[in-house]
C-alpha cells in the first residue's frame, strides 16, 4: 500500500475553519489526509502542541489562521507568527524536517486557497515520507 | 578461593559472564563511567574512579514498567510485566556502594514490605565488589570512612576484586561467589603471594583516608531533631541549593519513586519512576497544598531523612559517603559539611 | 588578566559597606566551598558572613538565578558578570525583580573556567561578553580590546551538519538525560513553579528518562527560553551528563536575534520577543 | 468514566453519498465510553432532535456527539437540543463530516476513513469536556461621552433623546470643540454657530445630560456594562451653582491671559468665558494669570460678585460615575508647525496657521470678523499652503482630509472679505465628498489662483520689508517660482490629541501608527474598539469633516445603545481562567492579552483573569509557560486529547 500521510490541521475558528467549510460548500475536492482541530485563534497553539502532534505520529502539521491584520482578536496571529516561526527553527536545529510544519493564512473567503494548500502540503508530505523521528515508538 | 586474570583479558571474563546471564559493568561514556548492560565485552572498562550514577539502578531501575492495560477493558485483560530472571552479574562495585545495597534492602526486602522486583533481581545477581585503587588520590568529595567503610572492604560482595599491577585478583567472599568463581574457567588460580597481597591490600585500605569525622549516630540523630525548627540554619545551608534532583538521583541510598500511568491511543502502562525529595512537586498534594514549598525545607528533609529519621527507624544512617552528591552538585553543596555544621549548630 | 583577588577584596568591601549602611539585606556573591576549587553561590546577610566571600576563576555561577527566591521588595546586592547582568536585565523586563531594589555589583572578567573540565568558557559556552551590561558599581577594570569570538561561532560545525546527522547527534544527547532538571533549576530564566513538565493536568510528557518525555521537555524548554536565554551556560555546566544544551540555546538565540532584531537581556526597556510582535514582522520567518 | 452518545447524520445523501454512515455508527459503538451510537437521515429535523433527547434520558448520557455538518451551521441548534434534555450545552461535540469530509471527496473509502478519525478525536475530547455556564451580569443603563466637540455633543443628544442618562465629560471650560471656533463650514458655507449653538444649548437644557465641563477622566475600572469611572473636576474657583452668569467679574478683572480659544491671537481676562456663546456661560479663573494667585492680592472679582460665587479655596474634586458604555470623542490637535522652520511660523508675523485664520473670520473672534493681519493691515495677497506636515514621510504620512476643503473655504472667505489675490499651493486637490467637487469648481470661477506644487519655503522679502516670499515648484509647468505675498496660511496636519496615550491607556484602546484610536475593524466595525463597550467617534479615530463626524457620532450612539438598552447581558462562557497554584507570576498573559483581561495580583503574586473582559481567544494559555491557564472549552488537555484521537487511526 502506498504511504498515506496523517496530517494534523489546527485551524482558527474565524478564518481558516470557515474557509475550510467554504471549500466544502463549493464542493472543491482535496486529499483526505488532513484532520482538523478547531481552536478559536491561531494564537491558542502552544508550541508543545506541535511537538506532541509529531510524537503522536503526525507526518505533517498544518496551522491555519487569519491573515495578519485580520485576526478576529486583532493581534493573535501576529503573536502566533513569531511563536510558530520559533517552533520551526527549533525543530530544524534538532534535525527534524521543518517542512513538516506549515503555517498558512487562509481567510474565510479563501475556500480555494484552503483546498490548494491541503493538496500541495499533502503532496509535499507524501514526498517526505513517513515521519519517524519524533513519533513515539510503541 | 582466589582467582586472577590479566586486566587486559578482562573482556574474556566478561564474555563468559555474558554467556551465563546478564552482565552489568562500568563502561566509559563521554562524561565519565556508568554501569550498563554489556553487549560488547570489549566495553567493560575498569579504569574508573567511581561511576557517575550509583549501581542502585541494577536492582531499582530509573523506570520500571509494572503492567500494561487497555482503557475501557477489564482488569483481567491487563498484562503484568514479566521479570527477566536470568542470572546477573554486577561487576566492579566500589565498597561504599556495596554497602548501600544492605541499606536499600531495608526498604525493598524487609521492614514488612517486599518489593518483588528488587528482591528477585537481588537474588539473581552476583556482586563483584572492587577495591579503590590505593595508588590514586582519594577524591576530595568522598567521606565513606566517616560511615565506617574503607576503600577495600570486601564485606557485602559475593566476590571481591583488587588490582595487582596488571592483574585483577578475585576472591570469593560468599558461597554464591565461591560457586561462581569455581565455574569460571577463564580465570587462573591465585598464588599464595596473591592471597597475601589481597589481605594486605584490604588492610592497607584502612589507611587510605577519605574525609573523616567521628560521628555518633545517636548524637547526630538527636541534633537534627533539635535543630529542625532552626530556620536560619537551614536557610543558610540551602542558600545555594538549586533544588534539582542530581544529588538524589546519583545517590546509592535514595529510593523515592513515583507511580505513573502513561497512556497512548487507549493503551496504558503503569510504571515506577525515580522521584526526588528535592523536586518542588515532590510533596504536592492533590488539593494543591504543598507542605514543602521552600528549598530549605526540602534540603532539611534530605539531610534529616538520611542522618536522623533513618537512624531512628532502622538504626542505621542512610548514607555511605560515596561523595557523589557533593561531586555532582552543580553548586558544590556538600552533605558532609552540612552534617559537620549541624553538629556545631 | 583579571585580578581575581582584587575583585574579591572589592566584593568584600562593598558587601560590608552595603550591609553596614543597611542599603541591602542580602549580598548575593560567591562563598567558600568544601575546598578551594569548589566555591559556592553565597548569600551574605551579616557583616560576619562577608569573610566567607571568595572570588576565583571557578565562580561561574549566575547569581541572578537566586533573585526570585527572596520576597519582592527585598533590597539585594548582586554580583554579576557579563551574562549574569543580562539575566538581571531580563528578570527586570519580566518584572520578577525591580531595578530599584537591586544594587548591581558588576564584575568584568575574563578567563572563567569550568570547574569540571578546567576549560576556559569565555564565549564558547557563554555569551562572550566580558563587561556587565548594567551595574551600579564596577568592581574591576573593564576589559578592553580583548576580542572574543562571536558567541555563535561554536554553532558553525552543527549548522553545517547534515540534517540526519544533527538529528542523531541530538537524539543521542537527549537520550542521556536523566531528568534531574538541574538545567532548568540552574537557569535564571526558568523560575516557574511548577514547570510545565511537572504538570499533571495536562501531563505534557511521561516522567521516565526516555526519549518521548526527554524530547518534549527539552524542545519545549528551548521554546520557553527563546529570546530570553542570555547565554550564561549554567544549564550545561549543571548537567551531570554533560548535554551541550548551550548549543541549542545559542542557536535559538541567534535565530531570534535574526528574526526579531533583539537580543535577550540587553535593555530593561525591551519586552520578551515571544510575547511581543511587530506588525511589520515578515511571513518570511515562517518559511 | 463518561457516557457518550454518538449521533451520525446522513444529511440525506449529502453525507451518506461519500461516507458509510451506518459503518461509522458501528465503529463509534466500539469506542470506549460510547454507550449508544445511531445514524439517522436528518439529525437536525424534529424526529432527529427527539431521538437525541430520548437517548440522553434512556441511556443517562452525559456527553453527546453529533456527527453531521459544520459546527458553524448547527452547533447552536444541537446545544439547545441537549440543554432541553437537561444536559449542559457545552457537553456537545460536533464532528464536521459534511463540509470537511463528504463534500470535499468523491471517494467513499477515504470519506469513511477520515470520518472515523475525526469521530475518534471527538470521543477523546468529549470525555474531558466540562459543563460551563455563562455568567449573566446587570448592565448599567447610563452612558458616558468623553469630549464635547460636535461628535460628543451629537452622540450625547442622540442618546439622551432615547431616554438614556448621559454624562458628557469635557476637558475645556466650554463644550463645542473645534467647530465652535469656525465661522463658516464647507461646503455649504453655513454659519457654524447657527448650527452648533442650538445643539450646545440643547445639551445644557437636556434633563438626561449631565454636563461635566472642565473635567478629566482619571481612572477607569470595570468592564462592559459596568464601568466605574473616576473624573477629576478641576478647580474653577467659581462656584457654578451660585454663579448667575452676569459676568460682572470679567469686566473688573485686571488679570491678563492669552486666549486659547482665539488661538493666542489676543488676550483675555484671568476670570473669563472663552467666547460669548460658551456653554456653560459661567466663568472660571485661570490661576496662571490671576493677580491674586500670582501676587496674593486683588480679589476684585470677589468684591463685585453679588452671588458670592467666587471661591479661591476651591480644590480639584473627584466624581465617581458608573456607566454601561462609553463613547470617546476627544477630537484632534493641529500639528505644531514651529519646528518646520522653513515656513517661518512663529518667526514671521505674516504666517498664520489654519485655526488662527478661522478665528480671524469669526465675527466673535479677535478682529470681529475683519481680516486684518497682526500689523492691523488688510492683506493684499495671500498664499494658502496645503499639506504642511501631512502626506510627508518626514512628519505624518496620512492625509488630513479636510485641509483641501477648508483651504478652499478660506479662499472663498478671503475673496469675500478682502480684495486680496489668493493663491493655493497644493499637491493634489482632494474634494471627495458630496458637493465638494462642486465647491472646488465654484472656487475655480472665483479667480483664485491654483498652483499645483507644494510650498517649499517661506522667506522674508529683502526688497519689501514685511513681505513674504513663497517658494515652490509649479509641477504643471515644471517651473520654480518665488511668489511675494503679504500673508501665508499654513494648513497643518491634523494629529491626535497630545494626551492620546493617556486616554488609550485608560480605556485600553489601540492606536494606529499616527496615534489615532483604532477601530475594531475598518469596514465592519468602524466605531467599536477592541475594548468591549468602548466606542469611538469623530476625529480621534482619524481626520474627517463634520458630516462624517456627525455620522460616526450617531452610529456610536446607536452602538452604545445596543449595550445599555438591555438590562442584563450574557458573558462569554468559554473564557480563560488562571489556576493560581500553577501560576509562576511571569505576567506573559498580562503582556499579550488584546483585551487587558488578565491582571497581576501583586499581593498574591499570581495573575487573575477578568472574565468579563476575556474573549476566549486562548492566546494567554499558549504563552503561559507553566500551563496555569485554563482556556475553557479549549483546555490543553482537551486539545491534546483530541489530537491523540485524531492521530490514532
Ligand atoms: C482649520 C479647520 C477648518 C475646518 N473646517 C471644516 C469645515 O468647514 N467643515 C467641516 O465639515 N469640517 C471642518 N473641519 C473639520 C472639523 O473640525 C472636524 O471634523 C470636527 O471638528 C471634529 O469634531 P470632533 O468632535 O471629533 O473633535 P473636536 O472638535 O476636536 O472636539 C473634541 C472635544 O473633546 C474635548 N477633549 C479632548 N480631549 C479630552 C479629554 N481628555 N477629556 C475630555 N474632553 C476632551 C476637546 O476639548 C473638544 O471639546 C475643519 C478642521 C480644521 C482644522
Ligand atoms: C468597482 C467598485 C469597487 C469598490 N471597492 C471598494 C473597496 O475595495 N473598498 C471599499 O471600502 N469600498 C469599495 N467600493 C464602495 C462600496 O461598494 C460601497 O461603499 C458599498 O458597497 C455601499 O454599500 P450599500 O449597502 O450602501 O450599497 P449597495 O451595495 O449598492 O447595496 C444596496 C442594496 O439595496 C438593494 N436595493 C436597491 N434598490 C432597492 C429597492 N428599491 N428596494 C429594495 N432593495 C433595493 C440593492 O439590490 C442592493 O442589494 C467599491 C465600489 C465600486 C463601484
Ligand atoms: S544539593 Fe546540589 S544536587 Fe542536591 S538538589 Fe541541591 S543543588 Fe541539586
Ligand atoms: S538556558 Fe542555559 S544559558 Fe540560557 S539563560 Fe538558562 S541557564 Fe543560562
Ligand atoms: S522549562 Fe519552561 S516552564 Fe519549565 S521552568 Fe523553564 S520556562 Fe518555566
Ligand atoms: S541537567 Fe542534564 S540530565 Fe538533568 S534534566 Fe537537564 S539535561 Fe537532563
Ligand atoms: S502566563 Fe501563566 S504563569 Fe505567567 S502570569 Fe500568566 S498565568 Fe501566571
Ligand atoms: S483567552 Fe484571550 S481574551 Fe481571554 S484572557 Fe486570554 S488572551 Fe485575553
Amino acid at each position: 500500500m502506498s504511504f498515506e500521510p496523517k496530517i494534523l490541521g489546527i485551524a482558527c475558528n474565524w478564518c481558516t475553519y470557515t474557509g475550510a467549510d467554504l471549500a466544502g460548500t463549493t464542493r472543491l475536492k482535496y486529499p483526505q489526509n488532513l484532520r482538523v482541530v478547531r481552536v478559536m485563534c491561531s494564537s491558542r497553539i502552544n508550541p508543545s502542541f506541535i511537538f506532541r502532534a509529531f510524537q503522536l505520529g503526525a507526518d505533517g502539521v498544518l496551522v491555519g489562521g487569519c491573515h495578519p491584520g485580520d485576526c478576529h482578536y486583532n493581534t493573535g496571529n501576529l503573536y502566533a507568527r513569531r511563536r510558530l516561526a520559533t517552533t520551526k527553527k527549533i525543530l530544524e536545529f534538532a534535525g527534524f524536517e521543518p517542512g513538516r510544519l506549515r503555517v498558512e493564512w487562509i481567510s474565510a473567503s479563501e475556500g480555494n486557497k484552503f483546498a490548494e494548500v491541503v493538496a500541495e502540503f499533502t503532496a509535499q508530505i507524501r514526498n517526505l515520507g513517513p515521519q519517524a523521528k519524533l513519533k513515539i515508538q510503541e | 578461593m582466589l582467582k586472577k586474570t590479566a586486566i587486559e583479558k578482562i573482556s574474556q571474563l566478561a564474555a563468559v559472564l555474558m554467556e551465563k546471564g546478564t552482565l552489568l559493568a562500568p563502561v566509559k561514556e563521554v562524561s565519565g563511567h556508568n554501569f550498563a548492560e554489556i553487549n560488547d565485552p570489549q566495553k567493560v572498562d575498569l579504569s574508573f574512579y567511581n561511576t557517575i550514577m550509583s549501581p542502585k539502578g541494577a536492582f531499582f531501575p530509573h523506570k520500571e514498567d509494572f503492567v500494561k492495560y487497555k482503557i475501557g477493558k477489564p482488569l483481567s485483560e491487563a498484562e503484568p510485566a514479566v521479570l527477566n530472571l536470568k542470572p546477573a552479574f554486577l561487576f566492579g562495585v566500589r565498597p561504599c556502594d556495596v554497602k548501600s545495597f544492605e541499606i536499600m534492602d531495608i526498604h525493598f526486602d524487609a521492614a514488612g514490605i517486599i518489593d518483588p522486583y528488587w528482591r528477585f533481581r537481588r537474588e539473581a545477581t552476583t556482586i563483584f565488589g572492587y577495591a579503590y585503587d590505593l595508588n590514586q588520590p582519594v577524591d576530595s568529595a568522598d567521606f565513606y570512612n566517616t560511615l565506617g567503610i574503607y576503600a577495600a572492604d570486601p564485606e557485602g560482595s559475593d566476590i571481591f576484586m583488587v588490582k595487582k599491577d596488571k592483574e585483577l585478583l578475585l576472591k570469593a567472599i560468599t558461597k554464591k561467589g565461591e560457586n561462581l568463581l569455581s565455574e569460571l574457567a577463564v580465570l587462573k588460580d591465585g598464588s599464595a603471594a596473591d592471597e597475601k597481597y589481597f589481605t594486605e591490600y584490604v588492610n592497607k585500605g584502612k589507611e587510605y583516608k577519605t574525609r573523616f569525622m567521628t560521628l555518633d549516630q545517636e548524637a547526630i540523630a538527636k541534633k537534627l531533631e533539635d535543630i529542625f525548627d532552626n530556620t536560619d540554619f537551614w536557610t543558610k545551608m540551602s542558600a545555594a541549593c538549586l533544588s534539582c534532583g542530581i544529588c538524589t538521583f546519583v545517590c546509592p541510598t535514595c529510593y523515592c519513586f513515583d507511580i505513573c500511568d502513561d497512556t497512548l491511543f487507549g493503551k496504558g502502562t503503569r510504571r515506577r519512576v525515580w522521584d526526588a525529595c528535592m523536586f518542588t512537586d515532590f510533596t504536592l498534594e492533590a488539593s494543591g497544598h504543598n507542605p514543602r514549598t521552600q528549598v530549605y525545607q526540602r534540603l532539611r528533609q534530605k539531610i534529616s531523612h538520611k542522618y536522623s529519621y533513618h537512624i531512628r527507624k532502622y538504626g542505621v544512617i542512610s548514607c555511605v559517603g560515596c561523595g557523589r552528591c557533593t561531586r555532582y552538585c552543580p553548586v558544590n553543596i556538600d552533605i558532609y559539611s552540612i552534617v559537620e555544621a549541624a553538629l556545631k549548630a | 588578566m583579571t585580578e581575581f583577588k582584587k575583585i574579591e577584596e572589592n566584593l568584600k568591601t562593598e558587601a560590608t559597606r552595603l550591609l553596614k549602611e543597611g542599603l541591602v539585606t542580602v549580598v548575593l556573591a560567591y562563598g567558600k566551598g568544601f575546598d578551594e576549587n569548589h566555591p559556592m553561590p553565597y548569600a551574605a546577610k551579616t557583616i560576619a558572613d562577608v569573610e566567607n566571600i571568595v572570588f576565583n576563576e571557578y565562580c561561574n555561577y549566575n547569581m541572578a538565578r537566586y533573585l526570585v527566591r527572596y520576597p519582592q521588595g527585598t533590597k539585594i546586592a548582586i554580583a554579576v558578570k557579563a551574562a549574569d547582568s543580562r539575566a538581571v536585565i531580563q528578570l527586570i523586563q519580566e518584572e520578577k525583580v525591580k531595578r530599584e531594589n537591586l544594587v548591581i555589583l558588576g564584575i568584568p572578567v575574563q578567563g572563567m573556567k569550568n570547574p569540571k573540565t578546567g576549560e576556559i568558557i569565555d564565549s564558547k559556552t557563554t555569551c562572550g561578553m566580558y563587561n556587565p551590561v548594567l551595574y551600579d558599581l564596577l568592581l574591576g577594570e573593564e576589559v578592553h580590546g580583548a576580542k572574543s569570538a562571536s558567541p555563535y561561532d561554536v554553532l558553525a560545525e552543527y549548522e553545517k551538519m547534515d540534517k540526519e546527522a544533527r538529528w542523531e547527534f541530538w537524539k543521542k544527547e537527549f537520550d542521556k538525560c536523566i531528568r534531574c532538571y538541574a538545567c532548568r533549576k540552574a537557569c535564571p530564566m526558568c523560575y516557574c513553579d511548577p514547570c510545565f513538565i511537572d504538570q499533571s493536568k495536562p501531563k505534557w510528557a511521561d516522567k521516565a528518562p526516555q526519549s518521548p518525555g526527554n524530547m518534549m521537555y527539552h524542545l519545549t524548554r528551548f521554546h520557553h527560553l527563546a529570546g530570553r536565554c542570555i547565554d550564561c551556560g549554567e544549564c550545561s555546566r549543571a548537567c551531570p551528563v554533560d548535554i551541550p544544551l548551550y548549543l541549542f540555546h545559542k542557536k535559538v538565540a541567534k535565530e531570534c536575534e535574526e528574526m526579531f532584531n533583539q537580543a535577550a537581556g540587553m535593555s530593561i526597556e525591551d519586552k520578551p520577543v515571544l510575547v511581543d510582535f511587530r506588525v511589520e514582522d515578515s511571513d518570511k520567518i515562517l518559511e | 468514566m463518561s457516557r457518550i452518545g454518538v449521533f451520525v447524520c446522513h444529511c440525506g445523501l449529502n453525507i451518506a453519498k461519500t461516507v458509510r454512515v451506518s459503518e461509522l455508527a458501528e465503529f463509534a459503538a466500539t469506542l470506549p465510553d460510547v454507550v449508544v451510537a445511531r445514524d439517522y437521515k436528518f439529525m437536525c429535523s424534529t424526529p432527529g432532535q427527539e431521538m437525541i433527547q430520548h437517548d440522553i434520558k434512556k441511556y443517562n448520557l452525559d456527553r453527546v456527539i453529533v456527527t453531521a455538518c459544520s459546527p458553524l451551521m448547527h452547533e447552536n441548534t444541537f446545544r439547545k437540543v441537549i440543554e432541553n434534555a437537561g444536559l449542559n450545552q457545552y457537553l456537545l461535540t460536533i464532528v464536521n463530516i459534511r463540509e470537511q469530509v463528504s463534500w470535499v471527496t468523491s471517494d467513499i473509502e477515504e470519506g469513511t476513513a477520515k470520518s472515523k478519525a475525526l469521530l475518534n478525536g471527538a470521543v477523546y475530547r468529549a470525555r474531558l469536556l466540562a459543563p460551563l455556564t455563562s455568567r449573566v451580569i446587570d448592565v448599567n443603563p447610563d452612558v458616558m461621552v468623553i469630549g464635547a466637540g460636535i461628535a460628543g455633543i451629537q452622540a450625547a443628544l442622540e442618546l439622551a433623546n432615547t431616554g438614556k442618562k448621559v454624562y458628557l465629560v469635557e476637558k475645556n471650560s466650554t463644550i463645542g470643540g473645534h467647530m465652535a471656533q469656525f465661522d463658516k463650514t464647507f461646503p455649504t458655507l453655513d454659519c457654524s454657530a447657527c448650527i452648533l449653538t442650538p445643539k450646545m444649548d440643547n445639551v445644557l437644557q437636556h434633563k438626561n445630560i449631565s454636563m461635566l465641563t472642565y473635567c478629566e477622566v482619571t481612572e477607569v475600572k470595570g468592564y462592559v456594562g459596568n464601568f466605574d469611572i473616576t473624573i477629576k473636576q478641576k478647580a474653577r474657583y467659581v462656584d457654578h451653582s451660585k454663579c448667575n452668569a452676569c459676568l460682572a467679574c470679567t469686566e473688573k478683572c485686571p488679570g491678563k491671559g492669552i486666549s486659547e480659544w482665539d488661538e493666542s491671537l489676543v488676550k483675555r481676562k484671568a476670570i473669563y468665558i472663552p467666547f460669548p456663546q460658551a456653554v456653560p456661560q459661567k466663568p472660571i479663573i485661570d490661576k496662571n494669570s490671576c493677580t491674586y494667585f500670582l501676587k496674593g492680592k486683588c480679589r476684585l472679582c470677589e468684591k463685585v460678585c453679588e452671588q458670592k460665587a467666587i471661591d479661591f479655596e476651591q480644590q480639584d474634586s473627584f466624581i465617581n460615575v458608573k456607566v454601561g458604555a462609553v463613547i470617546v470623542a476627544t477630537g484632534y490637535d493641529l500639528m505644531d508647525t514651529k519646528p518646520l522652520v522653513q515656513y517661518g511660523y512663529g518667526k514671521y508675523p505674516g504666517v498664520y496657521n489654519a485655526l488662527e485664520v478661522e478665528r480671524l473670520f469669526n465675527s466673535a473672534g479677535p478682529t470681529a470678523g475683519k481680516v486684518t493681519q497682526r500689523d492691523g493691515k488688510e492683506p493684499q495677497s495671500i498664499a494658502i499652503l496645503h499639506c504642511i506636515g501631512s502626506r510627508d514621510k518626514n512628519y505624518h504620512e496620512h492625509c488630513s482630509r479636510v485641509c483641501c476643503m477648508y483651504s478652499l473655504k478660506f479662499a472663498h472667505l478671503f475673496k469675500e472679505k478682502t480684495s486680496a489675490d489668493v493663491y493655493q499651493f497644493y499637491i493634489d486637490m482632494r474634494a471627495a465628498g458630496k458637493g465638494y467637487e462642486e465647491f472646488y469648481n465654484r472656487l475655480l470661477e472665483e479667480n483664485v489662483k491654483f498652483i499645483r506644487g507644494k510650498g517649499a519655503r517661506v522667506t522674508q522679502s529683502t526688497e519689501e520689508p514685511g513681505r513674504l516670499i513663497v517658494e515652490a515648484e509649479d509641477t504643471i509647468t515644471s517651473k520654480f517660482m518665488k511668489l511675494p505675498v503679504d500673508m501665508v496660511v499654513l494648513s497643518p496636519a491634523i494629529v491626535p490629541r497630545a494626551d492620546y496615550k493617556d486616554i488609550a491607556r485608560l480605556f485600553n484602546l489601540s492606536t494606529d501608527k499616527q496615534g489615532f484610536f483604532m477601530e475594531r475593524h475598518p469596514k465592519i466595525a468602524p466605531l467599536s474598539t477592541m475594548s468591549e463597550g468602548i466606542f469611538i467617534a469623530g476625529v480621534c479615530q482619524g481626520p474627517k469633516d463634520i458630516p462624517d463626524t456627525v455620522a460616526q457620532a450617531l452610529g456610536a450612539a446607536a452602538e452604545a445603545l445596543t449595550i445599555v438598552v438591555k438590562d442584563k447581558m450574557e458573558l462569554e462562557a468559554t473564557t480563560a481562567m488562571v489556576n493560581p497554584a500553577s501560576c509562576c507570576g511571569c505576567q506573559n498573559c498580562v503582556r499579550v492579552c488584546p483585551y487587558g483581561a488578565p491582571a497581576f495580583n501583586y499581593e498574591k503574586r499570581v495573575s487573575e483573569i477578568n472574565e468579563a473582559l476575556c474573549k476566549g481567544c486562548g492566546l494567554c494559555a499558549s504563552v503561559c509557560p507553566s500551563s496555569a491557564i485554563i482556556a475553557r472549552h479549549f483546555t490543553n488537555e482537551q486539545v491534546l486529547a483530541e489530537m491523540e484521537g485524531l492521530m490514532e487511526f
